[in-house]
């Protein structure tokens, strides 16, 4: 029983990192940038669900609309102002980049809420349902629907429509992209505002889970760092699958070791799987070594 | 080689910024006593080092209002000590940029280290109003005095409300009470976890598990599996804010109630708290600083204090912090009166030889140092209770308002 | 002696002098601190800026070195001198144990992975508290002796970190002028080519690494004994391998002065920004947020090579380096 | 002889870029090995110089087997190559550059320098020499792949494509450094799609095509071989 | 048809091509030969303008589109096949076709088109599912012939279609340009393989070193022995 409830929580925590790092692969796949500044999205979008609710009394649910709008608006605006003009200078540089873009949010929040923990406050925000002795969050078991949901829908996007095919094209084989008269540089924007859209989501699925704070984003980032490489880089889905392994082994690893080792565990398995397989554990293969990181 | 003349022109302007930092530095003796401090403002520790300052900022604003000591204004030289490091840094600098000799901090153990050293090699005084760690006052520098109850202390409240009312309410013997403990693993957390553990073993109490984890965590289901599996009667928790909800919050999302959840400090005094979890919050224990709650009898000046926050920053205090850095530094005001200097050595001497009682002063602690550690050994924590929303305080009986509240 | 070799002396010199000139303790810690980031910042450059493995978790060598060092003292009264040498010996295992898997990722995989092992280490030392007193950290006691590594007079710190820096340049500086640099600066252009070469990328790659690893521990050492006072939060976090890091880049990796111009840049940016903006709180990082990423895009390969330009245009009148190429294909047309 | 490649396979996920060619060099002499692109060419050097593992097959050096030894071996037991896409070491200068292969037989950096100078000024990048790598025309960068290999000493030289992208005049200018080099004592194996060049300096010819040795011989047995103007200029066949 | 006038490319201070002029006729199959690194991808890229070229004019339909986006020149119905084929690997057959049609006139035309790459090529229906990183070299480069249909190309540019293809197969795929050819579609053919390049092109440009060497009628080209030397050294 401790240990399926243990699955259990693991799973739905998975989905919150599967949802975080799905958009952190996105950008990762086809913009082909390690993006630091990838946590200060979603604090920021937890700020925004905050004021929504604070300033408009509305449920974290409800202004999720909103909040994927503005930051895909947000993330358009990062792409052509800070990313593109650095596509072509050496990995130190974007790095640095994206680094100084996470201290300047970071920094920016604090100046603003000042290091109050915000949250928010829902009738459900506490509500379990019991399956067979089994207890479940009613905003986990919400967020994770909406991770599945959005992987289907990100699934039918890439696969069936003409702009998702073009996305993935991107991130295969560039040339053969413009040649089929892609516009390279707006598939960027794309998927940088859809990478950032889905982190906003994220956030909003979070507020009524966590309290935000300005350096909230740092101690998703590097989750979402080791859920990406797991699930094999610029692969789209395996960051759902890589997400859900990091949730169940950070559960599983607390409660057979100690709370205290989590992230060594995690770590060691990231190293491990960096060794043995850079592809991913889900990757097929080649495909990611053909997106070029 | 014209790389190498770049480096003459650094070195060479480096040398310049210190000339002219040796004259900044000279400027002295004027009409004001300055007292630097050091606290977190920013980063991840900016909320309590942000409230414990605003603390000393009103005691020395009520004592410039009443006309400062002998006449001289008070004057605070700010800095942010984000970390460790940065504490370094901005102490040395306030001690030799600006010429002060008394320090006050820092919320913080690992500031408080820092800060200390520095006033140490340096011959300065650094005061201590906040942070809990024993060690600070462990080394017996000439240097430090704390004014703040340490962690042991906490420990102690911890381990008597055990004793005295737990035991009784629930009907076991000591010695089969099983406690729990959860902590977050920064230095803060770790001590009053390790203090508790040794007094527990010396009063025979079980303890089943002892659970730590990052104050970062994003997850705490293992922890309260954990200590689900383990069957405790009662859970000492030491958290920061972030950790304090998530417990509260996964307990009951896994469905897992703690009989008596007793906090310390940190994260469950907040109301930041008691926003987040809501109702979860009802029947919280906390042992930590005074809180605001409590029985003004005991603690003259209180009230006072809060009319001065509420008219200053506009909003009531997120927490005891402030309150305690605010006595604290009243007692520093009154060691400086009392030596008439600001000379380290009469600084200390007159506050060696101050003595108040206990339900005296606005956080109810007496003051009496120990002169080998600097340590205020008449502090205390007290124990309060989140009711119906408010954090009211509940015990020892001279300062509570209200019984403790244990649900069956 | 050769003329190009005066100019560093005179400086090195001149900085010697400086606690002679100044007693300035405020100016000597910032001074101190320059010197100890440019000593760190010139250790990784070995390995990140010439071998172009862009480390981004050099924090590890920096605390593990603080550590040994710190617990030999502690725990048996090992002077710091000694555990000075211990601490370089561990720093140069540790760095070859995780050279041994890292250096087969390359690039940003590389960096990850660099990132990964000094995570694991920080929460290690975090977990294991019976060894390392967890989240507490270290305290050494301030009882100043020559022995203990501990000096009433901040001269001393600044005269031995000085020294220590000037040993680590002269290390650069030679490994600039020979055949380790030369190779190391062809495994960064192009690892492939550089094997059909001659040469053992793997040795080079792991020679650079321990170099690298050991003077990152050695500056860990001086860390712990200057400051008297550490806990993996300040020694092992990733903010202090981005420092490292981003000391030499933006003074200019893979050049020997680049580090030392990068920590008298940063350090004191540091300090400035901290004391500008005493009431907004965040506003000190905010605009260090924003400077840095308008210098890393407008000077990709760091300031020195730019400020080295503009000494040549002002003060010499030689050729531009690129202006054969016009002339040459004028001819050869 | 100073070369022998046995029976060399190597497939890349089924696709068999080389497969089976066997061949052999002599010492002091220039081969040359062609083919239409994407025959094998460049795989084959790979393989001989140690940049990629063979399938199955060997490769024996001045009598030595050295299948699937590592590069910077082969490097340091005489073999040099250069690449057909150029790969100079972009940020650092064209002297530094060489250097690098000069310290494959040297320690001394003023030693390297001064033979790196000597190779500069055979192949004609003297004047060059303080300029950064990426900087090069592609005619220098292809001089300076050579200059780097040869700054190893080699005893067998692959060279790959080295005239490819230069103009007539350019060519005609390295020739001479072939056939000179070739009178050092340096054994010389040469991929070029330049007919011209191939006929006039190699002492034998290997042709490939699919991975195959389709022929041997003399550049006049070459030039009518019917199997080689058939993979060269196709099928005689006309559909217009 | 498409009008190439002086133009001039250089990689940063590598220059590629020297004042090239050449000019393709509608519904012609013109053919660009020339040994490695003569030029050949350097003008058809300039074309494609995923290369911008430093002076000259390159004009369609009377249209200049040396300054155009590549998608820009796409969408005017200027389509290149690259060498390598470059097909997207870890996508099927059908979903690389369907990519052909990215662009906006051609969306249209979809199941028209599909069709006539299917009747074309109707090993790729068969296969359609398939991965196109899985299938063989000849079927590859039918996929990226089909896809380059599928943008209603008006000039079809296709580079190295011989590359590692067994001459059978490139027999019967130079056959299909013929037929593509027959219906209306201009083709440019960019080959290393001359004596079959030639037999089915109208027109031939023969390139060395970034310049135009010999131009000429296709049949007369074949009887040329400056070219039989160009490849052979004969």
């Amino acid at each position: 029983m401790m240990i399926l409830q243990t699955l259990i929580s693991g799973i739905l925590l998975g989905g919150i990192y599967a949802l975080i790092s799905m958009g952190l692969n996105m950008i990762l796949g086809v913009v082909r940038i390690i993006n630091f500044a990838h946590g200060e999205f979603l604090m920021i979008a937890m700020y925004l669900s905050y004021i929504f609710y604070a300033w408009g009394g509305m449920d974290p649910y409800v202004s999720a609309i909103f909040i994927v709008i503005i930051l895909f608006v947000l993330g358009l605006i990062t792409q052509k102002g800070l990313i593109e003009p650095i596509l072509d200078k050496p990995a130190s540089t974007k790095i640095f980049a994206t680094l100084g873009l996470s201290i300047v949010l970071q920094n920016l929040a604090l100046m603003i809420f000042d290091a109050n923990y915000l949250s928010v406050t829902t009738p459900y925000q506490s509500s379990v349902v019991n399956l067979l002795g089994i207890a479940i969050s009613v905003p986990r078991l919400v967020s994770f629907g909406v991770v599945i949901a959005i992987v289907i829908l990100l699934y039918l996007f890439l696969q069936k429509t003409m702009v998702g095919r073009a996305i993935r094209a991107v991130s295969m084989q560039r040339q053969a992209a413009y040649l089929v008269g892609v516009n390279v540089k707006r598939i960027y924007l794309l998927a940088f505002g859809i990478g950032t859209a889905l982190v906003g989501l994220a956030g909003s699925m979070l507020m009524p889970i966590y309290s935000v704070y300005p350096t909230l984003g740092a101690s998703f980032v590097l989750i979402a760092f080791v859920v990406v490489v797991l699930g094999g880089m610029g692969n789209m889905f395996g960051a759902f699958y890589g997400g859900l392994m990091i949730g169940v082994i950070e559960s599983l690893a607390g409660v057979i070791f100690s709370p205290g080792l989590k992230e060594v565990i995690y770590f060691i398995i990231f190293i491990l799987v960096l060794l043995i397989k850079p592809t991913g554990i889900f990757s097929k293969g080649k495909g990611s070594e053909a997106v070029g990181l | 080689m014209k790389k190498k003349w770049m480096l003459v022109v650094v070195i060479c302007v480096a040398m310049v910024l210190a000339a002219c930092g040796d004259e900044t530095s000279a400027g002295e003796g004027s009409e004001e006593i300055k007292i630097g401090t050091v606290f977190p403002l920013t980063g991840s520790l900016a909320l309590l080092g942000g409230e414990s300052f605003r603390g000393v900022e009103l005691a020395v604003k009520e004592v410039n209002a009443n006309g400062g000591i002998d006449g001289k204004q008070v004057k605070l030289v700010n800095s942010d000590a984000v970390d460790a490091d940065a504490a370094q840094s901005e102490a040395t600098r306030l001690i030799n940029k600006e010429g002060i000799n008394l320090l006050v901090g820092s919320f913080s153990s690992g500031i408080s280290y820092a800060a200390s050293e520095v006033a140490e090699r340096n011959g300065a005084q650094y005061w201590e109003l906040g942070a809990v760690a024993d060690n600070v006052t462990d080394r017996n520098y000439q240097s430090i005095i704390r004014v703040n109850p340490p962690a042991s202390y906490f420990s102690v409240t911890h381990i008597n409300f055990i004793k005295n009312v737990v035991a009784e309410q629930i009907g076991k013997e000591l010695k089969d009470i099983k406690v729990a403990i959860t902590h977050e693993d920064s230095a803060y957390g770790t001590t009053i976890a390790k203090e508790a553990e040794k007094l527990a073993k010396e009063e025979g109490i079980d303890i089943v598990t002892t659970q730590s984890y990052s104050s970062t965590s994003n997850d705490l289901s293992s922890v309260i599996l954990n200590l689900k599996k383990a069957q405790p009667d009662l859970v000492i928790a030491v958290s920061y804010i972030n950790d304090a909800i998530l417990l509260s919050k996964q307990s009951e999302e896994l469905g897992y109630k703690i009989p008596i959840l007793v906090g310390s400090g940190g994260g469950h005094t907040l109301t930041d708290y008691q926003k987040s979890v809501g109702d979860l919050a009802n029947g919280v224990f906390n042992i930590d600083f005074p809180q605001y709650e409590i029985n003004t009898d005991f603690t003259p000046g209180l009230e006072e204090f809060m009319k001065l926050y509420e008219e200053q920053y506009g909003e009531k205090p997120q927490s005891g912090h402030s309150l305690s850095n605010y006595m604290g530094m009243k007692v520093m005001i009154q060691a400086i009166d009392d030596a008439g200097s600001v000379d380290v050595e009469k600084v200390r001497e007159a506050a060696m030889n101050i003595k108040i009682e206990k339900g005296t002063t606005a956080t109810g602690w007496g003051v009496e140092f120990d002169s080998e550690s600097g340590q205020n050994t008449a502090g205390e924590a007290y124990l309060t209770q989140w009711i119906d929303g408010e954090l009211l305080t509940v015990w020892p009986e001279e300062v509570s308002i209200h019984e403790p509240v244990f649900k069956k | 002696m050769s003329k190009k070799h005066i100019f560093p002396i005179l400086l090195a010199i001149c900085a010697a002098l400086y606690p002679v000139l100044s007693d300035d303790r405020y100016i000597m810690n910032i001074l101190i601190m320059i010197l100890l980031y440019a000593t760190i910042a010139s250790g990784w450059n070995i390995l990140g800026g010439y071998g172009g493995q862009l480390s981004l978790g050099h924090a590890l060598f920096f605390g593990l070195g603080a550590y040994t060092s710190t617990l030999l003292y502690l725990n048996f009264g090992l002077s710091p001198w000694v555990g000075m040498i211990i601490a370089v010996i561990v720093c140069i295992i540790a760095g070859m144990l995780i050279g041994i898997p890292t250096f087969k990722l390359r690039g940003p995989y590389f960096t990850l992975g660099t990132i990964a092992f000094a995570e694991v280490i920080r929460h290690v030392t975090l977990y294991w508290r019976d060894l390392t007193n967890g989240s507490m950290g270290l305290n050494i006691k301030y009882e100043p002796s020559f022995a203990a590594m501990i000096f009433k007079e901040y001269e001393y710190y600044y005269w031995l970190i000085l020294g220590l820096l000037v040993l680590t340049t002269l290390l650069v500086h030679w490994i600039d002028r020979n055949k380790m640099g030369y190779y190391l600066k062809a495994i960064r252009e192009d690892e492939d080519a550089a094997e059909t070469l001659g040469i053992n990328t793997s040795k080079y790659k792991m020679l650079a690494m321990m170099i690298s690893t050991g003077i990152t521990g050695l500056a860990g050492v001086f860390y712990a004994q200057f400051n008297l006072f550490f806990e993996p939060e300040s020694v092992f976090h990733m903010n202090i391998s981005t420092e490292i890091a981003l000391i030499a880049i933006i003074g200019g990796a893979g050049t020997v002065y680049g580090p030392i111009l990068g920590a008298f840049i940063i350090i004191p940016l540091n300090e400035i920004l901290r004391a500008s903006f005493p009431d907004i709180h965040g506003m000190n990082y905010f605009v260090y947020g924003i400077l840095l990423i308008v210098i890393v895009i407008l000077t990709p390969n760091g300031l020195l090579p730019i400020i080295t330009k503009w000494w040549d245009k002002i003060f010499r009148k030689k050729v531009s380096k690129t202006k054969g190429v016009t002339k040459y294909d004028l001819e050869s047309q | 002889m100073i070369l022998k490649v046995n029976n060399v396979s190597k497939h890349f996920q089924g696709v068999k870029a080389v497969n089976g060619t066997s061949f052999h060099v002599e010492e002091k002499e220039i081969v040359g090995v062609i083919g239409p692109n994407g025959a094998g060419k460049t795989t084959l050097f790979n393989l001989i110089s140690g940049s990629l593992p063979v399938t199955s097959g060997t490769i024996e050096f001045k009598g030595e087997t050295i299948t699937n030894q590592k590069a910077y071996i082969l490097c340091k037991k005489g073999i040099g190559r250069t690449y057909q896409v150029v790969k100079p070491f972009g940020t650092i200068s064209v002297l530094e550059n060489v250097m690098v292969g000069a310290f494959n037989k040297h320690n001394s950096r003023d030693q390297a320098a001064k033979i790196s100078k000597e190779i500069l000024k055979q192949v004609g990048l003297y004047e060059k020499r303080d300029q950064i790598g990426n900087s090069l025309t592609l005619a220098d960068k292809k001089r300076l792949e050579v200059a780097k290999a040869l700054a190893t000493q080699p005893a067998l030289l692959l060279l790959d494509e080295v005239m490819a992208g230069l103009n007539p005049s350019e060519v005609k200018e390295i020739l001479p450094l072939i056939l000179q080099l070739r009178d050092e004592g340096i054994t010389i194996v040469i991929i070029e799609h330049l007919m011209e060049v191939v006929m006039t300096i190699c002492d034998r010819i290997v042709v490939v095509h699919h991975g195959e040795k389709i022929a041997e011989g003399t550049p006049k047995e070459i030039a009518n071989h019917p199997e080689v103007i058939k993979a060269y200029l196709g099928d005689e066949v006309s559909y217009a | 048809m498409l009008k190439i006038e002086q133009i001039n490319l250089s990689y940063g201070e590598i220059q590629v091509l020297w004042d090239m002029s050449l000019q393709i006729p509608e519904g012609q199959i013109v053919a660009l030969l020339g040994a490695n690194s003569a030029g050949k991808s350097s003008t058809i890229n300039a074309i494609s303008g995923i290369e911008k070229i430093s002076s000259g004019r390159i004009t369609f339909q009377g249209k200049d589109i040396s300054k155009m986006a590549p998608h820009e020149i796409v969408e005017l119905g200027v389509i290149q096949v690259p060498e390598g084929r470059k097909l997207f690997n870890f996508m099927t057959i059908e979903e690389n076709l369907l990519l052909g049609a990215y662009s906006k006139h051609a969306r249209k035309d979809i199941k028209k088109n599909i069709r006539r790459v299917y009747d074309m090529f109707p090993i790729l229906e068969e296969r359609k599912d398939q991965l196109a990183g899985d299938m063989s070299g000849g079927q590859q480069q039918m996929c990226a012939i089909g896809r380059g249909l599928m943008s209603n190309p008006k000039l079809l540019i296709i580079d190295e279609l011989s590359l590692g293809l067994a001459p059978i197969l490139v027999q019967e795929l130079l056959r299909t340009l013929t037929t593509i050819k027959d219906e209306g579609i201009t083709i440019m053919l960019v080959e290393q393989n001359v004596k079959q390049s030639l037999a089915i092109s109208n027109y031939a440009y023969v390139l060395e070193n970034g310049r135009v060497a010999i131009q000429g009628d296709a049949a007369q080209l074949t009887e040329d022995p400056h070219l039989k030397k160009a490849y052979l050294g004969m």
